[in-house]
């Protein structure tokens, strides 16, 4: 086979919109090929990154996840040993409801409450009763609990799960009384785990079949993307979290709680084998791209406060140590 | 890509030896081809083999278990081992060559070779997913797992894995998509090939072979905008069976209309394939054309149907999109159609293409899933196999 | 000796007339009248819901086959494009598309200032996100190809912004674009005021067929150019490899094998491969075909492969059963006159099959050809820009494929692309349609009782 | 032609079973029966004679409308039974077929077992009210064929597993089952050995005595055996319609004599 | 059983063509052909008689290994064509068919046009250089067959269309085409006319001149008049084999006289 001269990415799907728009904007502004950019999820893309080295083997996993140690692990043993870790800012996590619907102003503690198998109730533990948004807070409109949240598989979940419902569960005190009757294991998953009467509805999906299940069950809310909501803002009507309105930059300033950070992974090795490699990274992290006034962030991407660090760190070519 | 060309180069080459052999044979029997023992093209197409077979097939067999060989080698190789072909054919052609035994012998082989890809397919699946099954089970109990009856993963650990409500869903919503494209799909089929005028019939299949071909994704929007929607709103909700916009009922009805063309174009050439005598027959003695076909038609076509049957259920079984949006995704196991359920395919999906450790079992739990399913459908099969044997009429 | 008796009627057939009906006749022709009715109640259904479904892709899709241009006269301003003005290609080069796209929007500020549009609370950043960021690209493209435009002004065809376009197609009004964060009601009132000059158009679109996929930020510029060319490689390996290879190991194992244990095995095996959920092949094909046989990532040939493997149970399924269907009669009459086994089955058993085998490939081909689930594993779910090579170098080439573009294209944020996923929809079925074509007019041909 | 000259002959109307009057049959441009009109006899045995190819086949299929399952075969003219017109648009061919059954020149069972091919028709007609009667209706039916001391073992295999005699008896013993008031038989016997082909002709006889019955035969013995009435067929022209023993004995038209005398074919 | 006499009448070795010993069929369970030895002479017609089922079709089978297709039927005891084991590994059965040609007892012309269903055999054996030749062998064939007049201006159709009579002589045309050395035909003549017949009859006279044949028949006529040896199976066995004349003249068992008296069945 003639050598690739075609960078390759693959991984979160989260990412890929990114990844698309640096990829377009580096083949039309470089004499390199347009990256190839793969979706196929995190896990997926971290095991093809990590199924050793050479020129059948991708350069560049995007995951919305940190690597984890079992992963290196795996790498090492592949032969990847020198990964370098690139952050690329943080993917916001909003809760959005039809836009004819009703306005929504939520704590954790509500998430919780309408969300978790189990709640609180003067003291006591019992199964989930609250049916509508206004048993839970008066404040809340009057109007039926319904709520599509992101399935298992979407990191996006675990986000949600540990500053929502989790963030929820110590704010009404429910995490003490779990832990007091369960135990310290068994209560941190009681904060956890969701109720499955159908008031929250897991999607496996991606957003789109989110905000169809909303314009087809419309007094659902559904957890989107920051960026998702940002090119619907016609269709949906976004809540607050703690009176905080979501937005690149109450994110970045750290006042909106729900984000996750979003990297890549790049094969060190790969860099002068395969060409372009390292011009893309730069290009990637370049402010033109990746700053607060660049197209990631007007495509929603909250841009990183510490991207030059970033900079530095690309252009030293440091890995990560396994 | 030096290969695909000595691939081409080898064609031609066969091509040109079966016109080289051909004629020899010809002119060696001294234009007189009753004095060849077989006849002229048979002596081309054992040219046309012996050049073209060795050396595509070591060509492809070196390329795949040594991908790292100079292509040029390869390459090399390949085109010595077509010109000693090419000779030897040549040499072999006599009169009294049994050229269309030996022909014969090599399409033998070569059929046989085609059936053993299903095996070598068979085996590459078990085996790409043995590996990552095993490390699945250091991790996870197996009973835990078999016998589980919870499904949540997640992503800190600590998660159930019960393949048991995925297995009930998968169950559930196979048989509706079933209950729905068998009936169906067969009464089109008999209608196609006993009733219909050969104009309708010449539309009407291939407009139905297109439902075959629309992408899986579009079922899924119909069920997820259209068909969900419609069933809450007009049976559960009235019928007090829950809210859920999305259920087994939906995702099995909306499979159900991908899978008609399954059922229906493939029982269609197999009931017209039963001989018209055996019809002649039944009218004869007075019956009416429905009892014609069900007592004496169908019957005869059974192993057919029986196969198209099995290939809608193996469509239903591996489904992923229709079940996604139209099912949800939310793995439990209950009797009611109009509630939400999952499929062990879907899971395997979203497990292998989500956001997890892929070291974890989180992930790993799709390799099992997926030879677990393998097992499954291989007993079924093994059933169906003897069912259709046992029933089986054979005609003339 | 004779045991001929007659047999005794259980029901006296008293003489009655056939323009009447006896009872159970008559119970017997309704069942016969609603066996009918079934069928075509069967046939009805399926093309009823053929119908409804494509009359949705039909009216989602074919706003893709149009698109809105703008025509304005661009400066191509040299100080900005050539600042050392000696037009060195290495120099221009170095100009990136965010100054073209500024040229843009300054020269579609000229148009307005020159045109006297006047649109009440216009800001900059409608002006400027009128025309796509493909437009941008585009020119600089044209620039490099022929520096000597530098300096002039020349006249550009341009892409609006896709919100503009889905305003001309009906997707946007101006009471979603008041709450739309992408754009605004001034904006569309400034293309309104555009198109009245003539300089705005939405016309028919080619170049959805022709070019390449486009990033998040740019629906009115994507294409399914490479998922066509990606989907008609893999459909040139399937087609050459599943055909021959499903319909000679249908032959082997239906009229040579011997009956045995191993054939059952083959058998079962091949029915349970079938149910084999197609993102299994992938895990397969990602196995066998590239970390072990090292062929390329997301290449068409590493698809094809796969997805000849997914298509193989279909195609044996339905031919083995097509075989079996031929009354063994006609066998015997070969085998009787000489013919060898062989002979028997390609010269009169395979073409009385052939129809059911067209079959096979017909329903095998689809299900390929609108697969995405193996496809994800091998790296073909992808953003390719880059259009593959001419075969057979380009089957090794990256590309993505037709479904693969769809189910990329569903997962996308902006609307637009949904329009664009009903389109490519169309496109796959288009190319399903003109795939079947022959095999259908070949069923037809080769159909026939006996 | 003198075809006419046989209707003028008067017979008694109320025993007259079936009438065709010009019946033509084409095979798409092929004119297979040409202008035939004949009436066929109550409790009588017609015999259908005549060269390979003339159409008996044909115009028997015609009479119990098995014709309609060949697409490109039309046919015109008008067959009654008993004064009825069976191509008639209100005519249900199902109850024409349940009573004017047929034995096909190529034996076709069902591939189903020999137990199963008798008892279809009684099945479907509801002869039996139980499966004691049934079993009796089988037994007699496959006495009548001459087979019942050959399958009485084997009812359970199936009927395709049989020698072409045997096949050939089955499928009378599947039609004699049904009960018919008109029996056409393709060639009954063309399979059997002479004593088989004695003990149908036995059967025949005594259908004869409740039934009318049409043989076509090859065997002018055989026709002269059991038939009262014969017909002669040749090229798609009826060509003599007569009683057997004038046939055989007085033929009128030079083609029948010498058909019957072995020198045309 | 007496069987083994007719082995022990000695025969010129050179005239056998076929030679049979110790012959057992079974079909599963049912022991169709039970023990038959036999020696069938070249350039001569042997007839095979017996009653329907008795075997004769099964026995006909094993001589051109036909049965082979037949899951069930299981062949034993030694069949030698010329001199060699035809049940032999190395024996190619697709060459022994070439030589040793069959007309089934159920025509079953191919799905084809008629000229196409004779010209079939030729064109695989390479029998004609080009297509005047072949066109000459289906002309000859087909007259051979008494069917030229009938189907010479229908050439293309499909052979599927003919009538019952037709459809057999298509077949026998289609074997003899092929010109096999010998040919085996099972009830060639029963859906023919006696005109059909002779004219098939004669055929079998010419063909004795090269080949051999081995006609099955339920017409004693016409054994005596075609055959020159007879051979009488009965329940599956060869119960006497001679002389045709002999046989019917002088028979030596006494179901031998029984059947062709008209005795047993
Ligand atoms: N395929 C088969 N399976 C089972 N039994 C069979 C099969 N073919 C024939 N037989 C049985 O073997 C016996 C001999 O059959 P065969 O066909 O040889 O008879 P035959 O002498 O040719 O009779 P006929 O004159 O009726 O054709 C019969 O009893 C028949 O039922
Ligand atoms: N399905 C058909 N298509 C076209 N022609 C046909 C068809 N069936 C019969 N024929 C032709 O019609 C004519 C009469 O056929 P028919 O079967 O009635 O003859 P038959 O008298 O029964 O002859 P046989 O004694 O050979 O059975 C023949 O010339 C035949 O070739
Ligand atoms: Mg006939
Ligand atoms: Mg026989």
């Amino acid at each position: 086979a003639a050598a690739r001269d075609q960078i390759q990415v693959s991984g979160s799907s989260t990412v890929l919109p990114y990844a698309t728009i640096v990829a377009e904007a580096f083949g039309e502004n470089t004499d390199f090929p347009t990256p190839v950019v793969e979706s196929g999820g995190s896990s997926a893309g971290l095991k093809k990154f990590c199924e050793g080295v050479g020129e059948n083997t991708i350069d560049i996993a995007n995951a919305s996840r940190p690597i984890k140690d079992s992963e290196k692990e795996a790498c090492k043993a592949a032969g990847v040993t020198e990964i370098m870790e690139v952050r690329i800012g943080y993917d916001g996590i909003v809760f959005a409801s039809d836009i004819n619907g009703n306005d929504f102003a939520f704590t954790a503690a509500d998430w919780f409450n309408a969300l978790a198998a189990e709640v609180v109730q003067d003291g006591k533990i019992v199964a989930n009763p609250y049916t509508k948004w206004s048993e839970i807070r008066a404040d809340l409109p009057d109007q039926e609990i319904l709520a599509f949240v992101p399935g298992t598989k979407h990191g996006t979940r675990e986000v949600f799960e540990e500053k929502v419902i989790a963030a929820g569960c110590e704010e009404t005190g429910a995490a003490e009384v779990f832990t007091a009757e369960k135990g310290e294991d068994d209560g941190e998953a009681a904060c956890m785990s969701l109720r499955t009467d159908g008031k929250s509805v897991d999607i496996d999906g991606d957003y789109t079949e989110t905000l169809a299940r909303i314009q087809s069950a419309p007094n659902g809310i559904g957890v989107f993307g920051l960026s998702f909501y940002e090119n619907n803002t016609d269709k949906l009507k976004v809540a607050t979290i703690g009176g905080i309105t979501p937005s690149t930059e109450t994110i970045a300033k750290g006042e909106y709680p729900v984000s996750r950070p979003l990297f890549f992974y790049v094969k060190k090795q790969h860099i002068g084998t395969i060409p372009g490699l390292k011009e893309y990274v730069e290009f990637f992290v370049s402010d033109e791209l990746a700053g607060p006034e660049g197209p990631l962030a007007a495509y929603g991407l909250v841009s990183d406060p510490e991207l030059a660090a970033t900079q530095t760190a690309v252009a030293d070519e440091a890995t990560i140590a396994q | 890509m030096p290969v695909s060309w000595t691939i081409l180069i080898v064609l031609a080459l066969s091509g040109l030896g079966y016109l080289a052999t051909r004629s020899r044979a010809v002119r060696l029997a001294g234009g007189d081809i009753r004095k060849l023992h077989s006849r002229p093209s048979y002596y081309g197409w054992n040219a046309a083999l012996l050049i073209g077979v060795p050396a595509l097939f070591v060509t492809a067999i070196w390329r795949f278990l040594w991908p790292a060989t100079s292509p040029a080698l390869i390459s090399a190789v390949a085109l010595i081992l077509a010109a000693a072909g090419l000779a030897f054919a040549l040499t072999r052609t006599a009169p009294d060559f049994r050229a269309r035994n030996a022909v014969e012998t090599t399409v033998k082989a070569l059929l046989m070779l085609c059936s053993s890809i299903a095996i070598l397919t068979t085996a590459g699946i078990v085996l790409s997913m043995l590996f990552e099954t095993g490390h699945f089970f250091q991790q996870y109990s197996w009973t835990e797992f078999f016998f589980g009856t919870t499904w949540s993963p997640r992503f800190g650990g600590g998660s159930d894995l019960g393949i048991l409500p995925l297995l009930w869903g998968t169950l559930y919503i196979s048989v509706i998509a079933l209950a729905v494209s068998v009936p169906i799909g067969l009464f089109a089929a008999i209608y196609m090939s006993e009733y219909a005028s050969g104009r309708m019939r010449s539309i009407a299949k291939p407009m139905i072979e297109v439902l075959a071909g629309i992408p899986t994704i579009v079922y899924g929007l119909f069920a997820l905008i259209t068909v969900g929607p419609m069933l809450r709103d007009w049976f559960a909700q009235p019928l007090g069976l829950g809210s859920s916009g999305s259920s087994v009922m939906t995702a099995g009805l909306v499979m159900g209309i991908m899978l008609i063309p399954f059922v229906s174009s493939l029982s269609d050439d197999i009931i017209n394939a039963v001989p018209q005598s055996l019809r002649d027959g039944a009218l004869g003695l007075g019956s009416t054309r429905s009892e014609t076909i069900r007592k004496v038609v169908l019957p005869a076509a059974l192993p057919g149907i029986v196969g198209a049957i099995l290939l809608a259920a193996s469509r239903a079984i591996g489904e992923t999109m229709i079940v996604v949006m139209g099912a949800g995704a939310a793995a439990q196991m209950g009797l009611n159609p109009f509630e939400a359920m999952t499929t062990i395919t879907v899971k395997i999906v979203s497990q292998l293409t989500g956001d997890t450790d892929f070291a974890a079992p989180e992930t790993l739990v799709a390799f099992a899933l997926g030879l677990t399913l393998f097992t499954i459908t291989l007993g079924l099969n093994i059933v169906a196999l003897y069912v259709v044997r046992k029933y089986r009429e054979q005609y003339e | 000796m004779t045991d001929a008796t007659l047999p005794g009627p259980a029901v006296p057939p008293g003489k009655s007339s056939l323009l009447t009906l006896d009872a159970r006749t008559r119970k017997r022709n309704a069942a016969e009248a609603r066996f009918r009715a079934y069928g075509l109640g069967a046939i009805a259904i399926a093309v009823v819901m053929l119908l409804i479904l494509l009359f949705t892709i039909v009216t989602g899709g074919i706003g893709a086959f149009r698109q809105t241009y703008l025509e304005i006269p661009v400066t191509l301003d040299a100080a900005q494009l050539d600042k050392k003005g000696n037009r060195d290609p290495e120099d221009i080069k170095k100009v990136l598309t965010l100054t073209y796209g500024k040229l843009l929007d300054q020269s579609l500020q000229a148009v307005i200032a020159e045109k006297g549009i006047v649109v009440a609370d216009l800001s900059g950043k409608d002006i400027k996100d009128l025309i796509s960021k493909e437009a941008a690209a585009q020119l600089r493209a044209r620039v490099l190809a022929d520096p000597g435009l530098i300096g002039q002004t020349v006249p550009a065809r341009v892409l609006v912004n896709g919100r503009v376009d889905g305003y001309y197609k009906g997707r946007v009004s101006m009471e979603s674009a008041a709450r739309d964060a992408n754009t605004s009601p001034q904006q569309l009132q400034l293309a309104d005021a555009l198109r009245a000059q003539g300089m705005l158009d939405t016309v028919w679109n080619w170049s959805f067929l022709t070019s390449p996929d486009a990033s998040d930020q740019r629906p009115e510029a994507a294409g399914v150019g490479i998922a066509i060319l990606g989907s008609l490689y893999m459909m040139l390996v399937v087609l050459f490899l599943s055909v021959p290879i499903g319909v000679g190991a249908s032959i082997y194992l239906e009229e040579f094998a011997p009956k045995n244990r191993w054939t059952d095995i083959i058998e079962v095996n091949i029915s349970n491969l079938a149910a084999v959920p197609s993102i299994v092949f992938g895990i397969l094909g990602l196995a066998a075909f590239i970390n072990f046989a090292g062929l390329p990532q997301s290449a068409p040939i590493v698809g094809g492969l796969v997805l000849t493997l997914m298509t193989l149970p279909t195609i044996i399924i339905a031919t083995r059963a097509a075989l079996k269907a031929v009354p063994p009669s006609i066998r015997d009459a070969a085998l009787g006159v000489g013919a060898s086994r062989m002979q028997s089955v390609f010269h009169h058993v395979l073409p009385l099959a052939l129809p059911g085998i067209l079959t096979g490939t017909i329903i095998g081909l689809a299900q390929a050809l609108g697969e995405t689930a193996p496809l994800l594993l091998i790296g073909m779910v992808a953003f390719v820009k880059n259009f593959p090579a001419a075969p057979p170098e380009g089957l090794f080439d990256p590309a993505s494929a037709l479904p693969v573009q769809v189910f990329n294209w569903t997962q996308r944020a902006d609307p637009a692309f949904i329009e664009r996923a009903s389109g490519a929809i169309i496109v796959l079925l288009v190319f399903l349609l003109c795939m079947n074509l022959v095999a259908i007019f070949l069923r037809r041909k080769f159909e026939r009782r006996w | 032609m003198n075809d006419m000259s046989i209707l003028e002959r008067s017979v008694d109307q109320s025993d007259i079973k079936i009438t065709a009057r010009d019946v033509q049959v084409h095979y798409g441009d092929k004119h297979a029966i040409k202008d035939v009109s004949v009436e066929l006899l109550d409790k009588t045995v017609t015999a259908f004679i005549g060269p390979s190819g003339c159409g008996k086949s044909t115009f028997l299929r015609c009479l119990n409308r098995m014709n309609d399952t060949i697409d490109i075969c039309r046919v015109s003219g008008r067959i009654a039974l008993d004064g009825e017109d069976i191509y008639d648009k209100r005519v249900d061919p199902v109850q024409l077929r349940a009573k004017v059954g047929m034995v096909f020149q190529k034996p076709n069972p069902f591939p189903k077992s020999i137990y199963d091919n008798v008892a279809y028709g009684p099945r479907i007609h509801g002869l039996a009210r139980n499966r004691a009667e049934l079993d009796e209706i089988v037994e007699k039916s496959l006495r009548g064929a001459a087979l019942w001391n050959e399958v009485k073992d084997r009812l359970a295999d199936p009927g395709t597993g049989l020698s072409g005699g045997q096949q050939q008896r089955l499928c009378i013993a599947r039609a004699v089952a049904t009960q018919p008031e008109v029996l056409l038989m393709d060639e009954p016997c063309s399979a059997l050995d002479p004593i088989a082909t004695g003990q149908v002709e036995e059967l025949i006889d005594q259908l004869r005595s409740e039934f009318s019955v049409v043989i076509v035969t090859h065997s002018m013995q055989q026709a002269a055996r059991v038939s009262q009435k014969t017909a002669f067929f040749h090229l798609g022209n009826l060509v003599e319609y007569d009683d057997t023993d004038e046939i055989f004995t007085n033929p009128r038209d030079p083609r029948t004599e010498s058909y019957i005398s072995g020198r045309i074919g």
